[in-house]
């Protein structure tokens, strides 16, 4: 096969991967599929750093433990996101919600 | 699975098939589509890793960056109504989108590789930390490197990992469904959130045949996670999926109620116990050395990995929770 | 031993491999969803348990093996699950 | 035991002025009784403080200092020199007046607790500018004057006060900000420069170095101070502002805004650069070319204008630019000239400016051509108009005429005749835009009244309310008995000549 | 005594554990003693660092490369004592009625959890511990901003969008220097760190540090999000949260990053393009809220504007100590403002600036802390603004960058364009009845009239204290 060590294949897929997801994700205005862009984004990320330091015989342990984080600091930030897509579904849908409309005040004050 | 230095076909494969997954599940017509190749992308991505000699980072991917979030995004999109217009976007503007995408990744990839082709900087010890870490990671009370390092080299940036996820876990306090908003119910909301139809029995056995088989395979997880790939990340993972299991199938009805909340406080709380104990009889936080460093790292496993499952849940619950 | 052992991978592979294959042509040909539902659980699973009996017979201890057949189990007890709810959803 | 005494002057009266501020400022809108007595007595006990300082600091010279850290290299510096006595006296002693009059003519108005708290704020804002040490503390105290100011001016709350307050606001920051950038870069150029009497060493060092980079921070030094000090491209704001009460006009446009920014001259050329040195540099002819035509323009525009305060406006921006007209010839008598013409003019303008207020406040009386036979409805408050203008105009033995008899020996002194002429032909357009009226306040049938409250149309002779009148007789005395006196010593023209021989020592 | 820096980040995660076990009746309480206490623990820390110099801690024990260190120098412990005077100050306001947190529970937690994820990042001299503590703070940043009315989820989405493409621009660029330098350390990665290793993650990291931090072309998603958040919000939003990233950019560039002067003449001309743009487009603004948003994009302006000098030799601590001061008298005085802006919002249910004329009649407490804040930012003397803006031009000026000088000048002439508007509206009371009706106030209770006028009071008084505050900043430093 083409002589291309690890590390750098790992670091080329990262970069497209990040390059598309990027694109896609400042031209779409689904949010929800923005969120997997985010993701996508995320992970492309993930791959470039540890692509970066992957060139000794044993992947370094130190990338690998800062991808771990990476990746439940992704999980934290995609259910948030979820959350206010909800939330957002919640205000801008007219038919009625669940939960009520505390604050009424408070509501257009902040339009 | 030593690394092959060179790329064998299996690796070219798996990236390819990643390019490819990617710039599908990017550009799908409709956003169940878009969810359903999101998995396949993870499936890829896991096997990926695990190929090119990160176990530890393809657990973690298959289980969190796969499952849990799979599933939040899964659950999301099917509750919440299809949107007037499904995105319907132009040949041309995809081919666009993917030209431009591919681009800026070439230009990236370039400078990135130019640069990590260069020569290390000319302190010219080895690349990386792997000799000094894999040195010090006895004195961790843990054989596994990645796990030495995790909740003992860089316990700081763990315990910083924990807060995020503790933020993440106040959001969906906040935003809980108010019927079970937890422990600041403001007045009774309209009809509490029924449990949906009957399971059909069929879910319900099957739930009962492998939520146990889950359970147990979060614990030896867990355990593992001392000696192999494991730790208390995933180990939470499965227990979150336990957790979004029992609710979506209707066997079970998860509230973020007081109970919830308790164990969202506890794996932080525990973390800084254990640094300030670091620092009365040690002299730094966190400092977590000596012969029965292994049991306490294990124990904050534990408690870690309740914590961080109980969070994944309580997030799951606030963003795919039935609002209707 | 390993001879026996390495032939047996061989065939529960390929066999594994055109179970795989004949599930995906029935996905492609059927015209309902139905008989996808009914050509993919089955040729599927069957095609997992080969596949796992291939990795079966190549695992160097006991512990393994018993997790291969765990996973084979778990695979059959979510593609049956699944291909009912699927089934269930479109009552005619 | 002394030293420490001393230095802890300046700050006294700074606290002095700015401690009513704050304290009316707590007090409720409706403590009117409270306010009145703190005002009065602050302003009483400054005056008297003032008055016991003069011998110290004429005679035995010593100048109170107090230092703060403030910025990297640069201090905040509060010092006493006769200039600034001079300035804090006039300033203390109108600030004392004028509290008074505006308790009369305030009376009954609603938002005076704001009123009130922010005119004790520009006092201070006043006093600062006089104790200013270097360029930083004065810039400080130059845009505390310029913010404080700004309710003043919009105090009505009108749609037209906010404008004209908007405007001189913008005038003011724009001042400001020259002054700030002239301040860095000789800061940086030059290093920290204090002030001192006959021009920092440190400049001089500048000018013969690189004479364009002194010349170029001159001028927007002269620039940034002489927006407040109305000369010509930048007077525009002085009409405008008229729009405030009158105690505000009164206070403001006749003493403290106008006279901070001609301050600011007399401090830069007289203590910064030194005026040889910006003769030498070329500098001071300009600025004598443009004093003068302001001094002209501000006379013609003054003679068309109908209403009274826009006329006494036009005059302030002719008037306060004799002194940058004394300022700017290198002679001592000329420099003696031009600061004891800011006390002279502070009295007389701010005479007039009573008088209108009191015009207006009895009979509404805005316009000139309603000024028929004042004389007769009102023999006191016209009396003391009549002296006011006299004084304006330099008729002898007014105070005005002294600062102009001084100006024109100066420009004899300096060798440059050509004053003398602008400033007869000032004199004649003074003459030609206040004669006329007093003529027709004291010669002519009084005029029947349209606006104004209706009750008092009929009676014959009415006089202000005595809060507001004897203000206004009080300065005028004061316009006349600086001018009788002139040659005693203490008195403000002697002062002046002190401060002027060390200039030129 | 350096065992006080984890306690600085750890504290307030103590505050928001026992916040979010509360119910929202008794989170005020509990979130305010926290607060005090966290602020107390800053206090501290800023007096260790100015009386024992540079403070280091090495987490677990572990000395870098290998370990992680937390280290307080001067730079550190001045945005350090800003965010415990203006964090206490806002939970001071926020303590004083339930709906200036919004109308959902979970403003405390949150809050305390920006405050940890604040001080993680001012402590932090790993880099890849910046990066968590800088998506801690993201995180519950977006979180509270989520809190506010109908427009608020979408604005906070936004947000949570640009905070995770900046950060994982960042971890690139840590991925880089990792690559190039084998360590994580801030300062042993800045002495290894070669010229043509550094150019690209510097790219990186200042791209994605100025997408957070709202620098110009990347600054659409701040007015939205800093003013629909609640009353309480918006002020830790401008005055601190924004600091967070600009404070890792700065750092990143005096400790890790070799010199390099075309990205820092880019960097000086966005700053300038940002405080030009910011300040016309706040002039165009009709609501008060708005207005001060629009105004942080102006004022960050400045701070980016400080990098082509921050490079000159000779002049890096005057310069350091110039953008400390910036950062600092913007941090006092935006809080001051939004503060007050929240509570005329409450009081008289619309922040649109025709709908608070002549409020300055029954809130003059209020108005005057609006005042003295607009004097700090607007550059006016006394404040702490000015002496700031002093230090930059004594800076320009010795290095001959005109243009700098004349953008600082135009800023001031913006600044006083724009704040002053709402504010004569403020004084305005039509007593002759010709103008727009009067703006009748609820009674505003003590803490919303009196936090305002103590954090302008600060603005402009710090003033006096610029030389102290230039000895800290240069504590630590070469």
């Amino acid at each position: 096969m083409i002589e291309l060590s690890v590390a750098s294949l790992t670091l080329w897929t990262g970069a497209l991967l990040t390059g598309l997801a990027l694109v896609r994700l400042l031209t779409v205005e689904d949010l929800i599929a923005r969120l997997i862009a985010l993701n996508l984004t995320g992970g492309g990320t993930l791959l470039i750093l540890v692509g970066l330091a992957a060139r000794t015989e044993p992947v370094d342990p130190v990338p690998q433990a800062l991808a771990l984080t990476g990746i439940v600091i992704t999980v934290a930030f995609t259910g948030v996101g979820l959350i206010l897509v909800r939330a957002v579904d919640d205000d801008e849908r007219p038919s009625r919600s669940a939960d009520g409309r505390a604050h009424g005040h408070d509501e257009e004050a902040n339009a | 699975m030593s690394p092959e230095t060179t790329v064998g076909p299996l690796q070219l494969s798996l990236a390819l098939a990643l390019i490819v997954t990617a710039a599908a599940t990017l550009y799908s017509r409709h956003r169940l589509t878009g969810v359903v190749l999101f998995l396949v992308f993870g499936v890829f991505l896991s096997i990926y890793w695990g190929v090119i000699g990160a176990p530890d980072v393809a657990l973690a991917e298959a289980v969190i960056g796969t499952g849990v979030t799979g599933a939040l995004f899964g659950y999301t999109a099917t509750v919440m109504p299809r949107p007037a217009h499904d995105r319907r976007g132009s040949i041309a503007r995809t081919i666009a989108g993917l030209a431009g995408g591919a681009g800026i990744g070439a230009g990236l990839g370039y400078f990135l590789t130019r640069a990590a082709a260069a020569p290390p900087g000319g302190s010219g010890e080895p690349v990386g930390l792997t000799g000094q870490a894999t040195a010090a990671v006895p004195a961790t009370g843990v054989e596994h490197p990645i796990t030495g390092v995790l909740l003992n080299l860089r316990s700081y940036d763990t315990l910083m990992e924990m807060v995020v996820l503790l933020s993440a876990a106040t959001v969906a306090v906040a935003f809980a469904p108010r019927s079970d908003a937890g422990s600041s119910t403001r007045g009774g909301a309209p009809a509490s959130e029924q449990r949906g139809p009957a399971a059909p029995p069929i879910v319900r056995g099957f739930v009962s045949l492998v939520a146990p088989v889950v359970l147990l395979f979060a614990a030896w997880l867990l355990f593992a996670g001392s000696t192999q790939p494991g730790g208390a990340f995933q180990a939470g993972a499965a227990l979150a999926a336990v957790m979004i299991l029992v609710q979506t199938s209707g066997v079970g009805r998860l509230r973020i109620g007081p109970a919830m909340i308790c164990l969202l406080l506890l794996g932080v709380l525990a973390f800084i116990a254990v640094g300030l104990g670091g620092l009365v009889l040690g002299d730094a936080w966190l400092l977590l050395r000596g012969e029965h460093a292994g049991t306490v790292t294990i124990a904050l496993e534990c408690i870690l990995a309740v914590t961080i499952g109980a969070s994944l849940a309580a997030v799951f619950l606030a963003s795919a929770g039935r609002r209707r | 031993m390993t001879l026996l052992a390495d032939i047996v991978t061989v065939l529960a592979g390929l066999a594994g491999a055109g179970f795989f294959t004949a599930g995906t042509l029935g996905l492609l040909r059927f015209p309902d969803l139905r008989s996808r539902l009914h050509a993919l659980a089955k040729a599927d699973s069957l095609g997992l348990g080969f596949v796992s009996l291939a990795v079966l017979v190549q695992a160097d201890s006991a512990g393994t093996a018993a997790k291969v057949v765990l996973v084979w189990l778990l695979a059959l007890a979510a593609a049956a699950t699944s291909a009912y709810l699927l089934a269930g959803e479109e009552r005619p | 035991m002394m030293q420490q005494l001393l230095t802890a002057v300046p700050l006294i009266l700074i606290a002095l002025s700015a401690a009513p501020a704050l304290i009316i400022f707590m007090l409720p809108e409706r403590a009117n009784r409270t306010r009145v007595t703190i005002n009065v007595a602050a302003a009483a006990l400054k005056v008297g403080l003032m008055a016991a300082m003069v011998p110290l600091i004429l005679r035995t010279d010593v100048a109170p200092e107090l230092r703060i850290p403030f910025l990297p290299g640069t201090d905040l510096v509060l010092r006493i020199d006769s200039l600034s006595l001079l300035f804090t006296l006039l300033s203390a002693l109108l600030w004392l007046v004028t509290t008074v009059y505006a308790i009369g003519y305030l009376a009954g108005r609603p938002n005076q607790r704001r009123f009130f708290g922010f005119f004790a704020l520009c006092v201070t804002a006043t006093v600062g500018i006089a104790f200013a040490g270097n360029l930083v503390t004065f810039l400080v105290f130059y845009e505390m004057l310029s913010l404080v100011t700004y309710p003043l001016v919009a105090h009505y709350g009108t749609s037209g006060a906010l404008a004209a307050a908007r405007v001189y606001l913008f005038y003011a920051l724009g001042g400001g900000l020259l002054v700030l950038a002239a301040t860095a870069w000789l800061t940086i150029v030059a290093g920290p420069v204090e002030f001192s009497p006959g021009g920092a060493e440190a400049v001089a060092a500048l000018a013969r170095d690189h004479p364009g980079v002194a010349i170029a921070i001159f001028g927007l030094l002269v620039a940034g101070f002489g927006v407040k000090a109305a000369l010509f491209p930048f007077h525009s704001w002085l009409p405008r502002a008229m729009v405030a009460p009158a105690p505000v006009s009164a206070l403001l446009h006749a003493v403290a805004v106008v006279k901070a920014g001609a301050f600011g001259l007399i401090r830069v050329i007289d203590d910064l650069y030194g005026v040889e040195l910006a003769a030498g540099l070329g500098v001071l002819t300009p600025l004598l070319v443009v004093a003068c035509f302001t001094v002209l323009y501000g006379s013609v525009r003054a003679l068309l204008q109908d209403d009274i305060k826009k006329r006494l406006a036009y005059s302030t921006v002719s008037q306060v630019s004799y002194i940058a007209l004394g300022l700017s010839m290198l002679s001592v008598v000329a420099t003696t000239g031009g600061v004891v013409h800011l006390v002279h003019q502070g009295l007389s303008k701010i005479t007039l400016f009573f008088c209108a207020g009191l015009v207006a406040e009895v009979w509404g009386i805005k316009k000139i051509s309603q000024l028929d036979g004042l004389g007769r409805r009102m023999p006191l408050t016209a009396a003391a108009f009549t002296a006011g203008a006299l004084s304006m105009i330099g008729i002898p033995p007014m105070a005005g005429f002294i600062s102009k008899w001084q100006l024109g020996a100066g420009a004899l002194d300096a060798g440059q005749p050509w004053v003398i002429g602008v400033l007869i032909g000032s004199a004649l357009l003074n003459a030609a835009y206040f004669l006329p009226v007093v003529v027709r306040m004291w010669f002519r049938p009084p005029a029947e009244i349209r606006e104004g409250p209706v009750e008092n149309r009929t009676r014959p002779v009415l006089e202000a309310p005595a809060t507001l009148l004897w203000p206004a007789v009080a300065t005028a005395c004061f316009a006349i008995a600086v001018g009788l006196f002139a040659g005693l010593p203490f008195s403000p023209l002697d002062v002046a000549g002190h401060i002027a021989e060390r200039v030129y020592r | 005594m350096s065992a006080l820096l984890p306690a600085a980040v750890l504290l307030p995660v103590i505050t928001a554990l026992a916040c979010l076990a509360l119910p929202r009746r008794a989170q005020p309480i509990s979130g305010f003693l926290g607060g005090l206490a966290s602020a107390a623990v800053n206090a501290a820390v800023v007096v260790a660092v100015t009386s024992h110099g540079v403070l280091e801690h090495h987490m677990a024990g572990w000395a870098p490369p290998l370990g992680i260190a937390l280290r307080a120098d001067g730079l550190a412990a001045a945005f350090v004592g800003l965010t415990g005077a203006v964090g206490f100050a806002t939970l001071v306001f926020a303590a004083s009625a339930e709906a200036t947190t919004g109308r959902r529970t979970g403003f405390w937690p949150l809050a305390m959890l920006t405050w940890s994820g604040l001080m993680g990042i001012f402590l932090a001299a790993d880099l890849f511990n910046a990066y968590v503590a800088l998506e801690v703070l993201g995180l519950s940043a977006v979180g509270m901003v989520a809190l506010g009315g109908r427009g608020a989820p979408r604005a906070a989405l936004r947000y949570l969008i640009v905070a995770v493409v900046g950060s994982m621009l960042l971890l690139t660029a840590i991925g880089l220097v990792y690559a190039a330098t084998s360590t994580l350390d801030m300062d042993l990665a800045g002495q290894r760190l070669t010229a043509e290793d550094g150019w690209l993650p510097l790219v990186l990291a200042a791209t994605g540090m100025g997408l957070k931090t709202a620098l110009v072309p990347m600054h659409a998603w701040l007015p939205p999000a800093h003013a629909g958040s609640p009353p309480a919000v918006s002020p830790l939003m401008s005055a601190l949260v924004v600091k967070g990233s600009f404070y890792l950019i700065l750092r990143l560039w005096l400790d890790v990053f070799p010199r390099n002067d075309a990205v820092a003449l880019v960097l000086g001309v966005l700053g300038a393009v940002a405080v030009i743009w910011g300040g016309v487009l706040a002039l165009a603004q009709r609501r008060l809220k708005r207005i001060v948003a629009y105004s942080t994009i102006s004022q960050v302006g400045y701070l980016f504007l400080a990098f082509p000098l921050l490079n000159l030799p000779g002049h890096q601590p005057a310069m350091v100590s110039a953008v400390v001061a910036m950062a600092l008298a913007h941090g006092l005085a935006k809080a001051a403002m939004f503060t007050a802006a929240g509570a005329l919002m409450l009081g008289t249910g619309t922040d649109h600036v025709d709908g608070l004329v002549g409020a300055a009649r029954s809130e003059g407490v209020l108005t005057a802390g609006m005042i003295l804040s607009a004097v700090s930012l607007i550059g006016l003397p006394m404040s702490l603004g000015f002496t700031a803006k002093w230090q930059y031009l004594e800076v320009a000026l010795q290095t001959g960058a005109w243009w700098i000088v004349l953008v600082l000048l135009t800023g001031t002439l913006l600044a006083a364009g724009y704040l002053l508007r709402p504010l004569a509206a403020l004084i305005r009371d039509s007593d002759t009845h010709e103008e727009v009706g009067q703006a009748e106030i609820g009674p505003r209770p003590a803490a919303q009239r009196w936090v305002p006028l103590a954090l302008g009071a600060m603005a402009v008084g710090a003033g006096l204290f610029t030389t102290d505050l230039t000895a800290l900043t240069s504590i630590g430093w070469g």
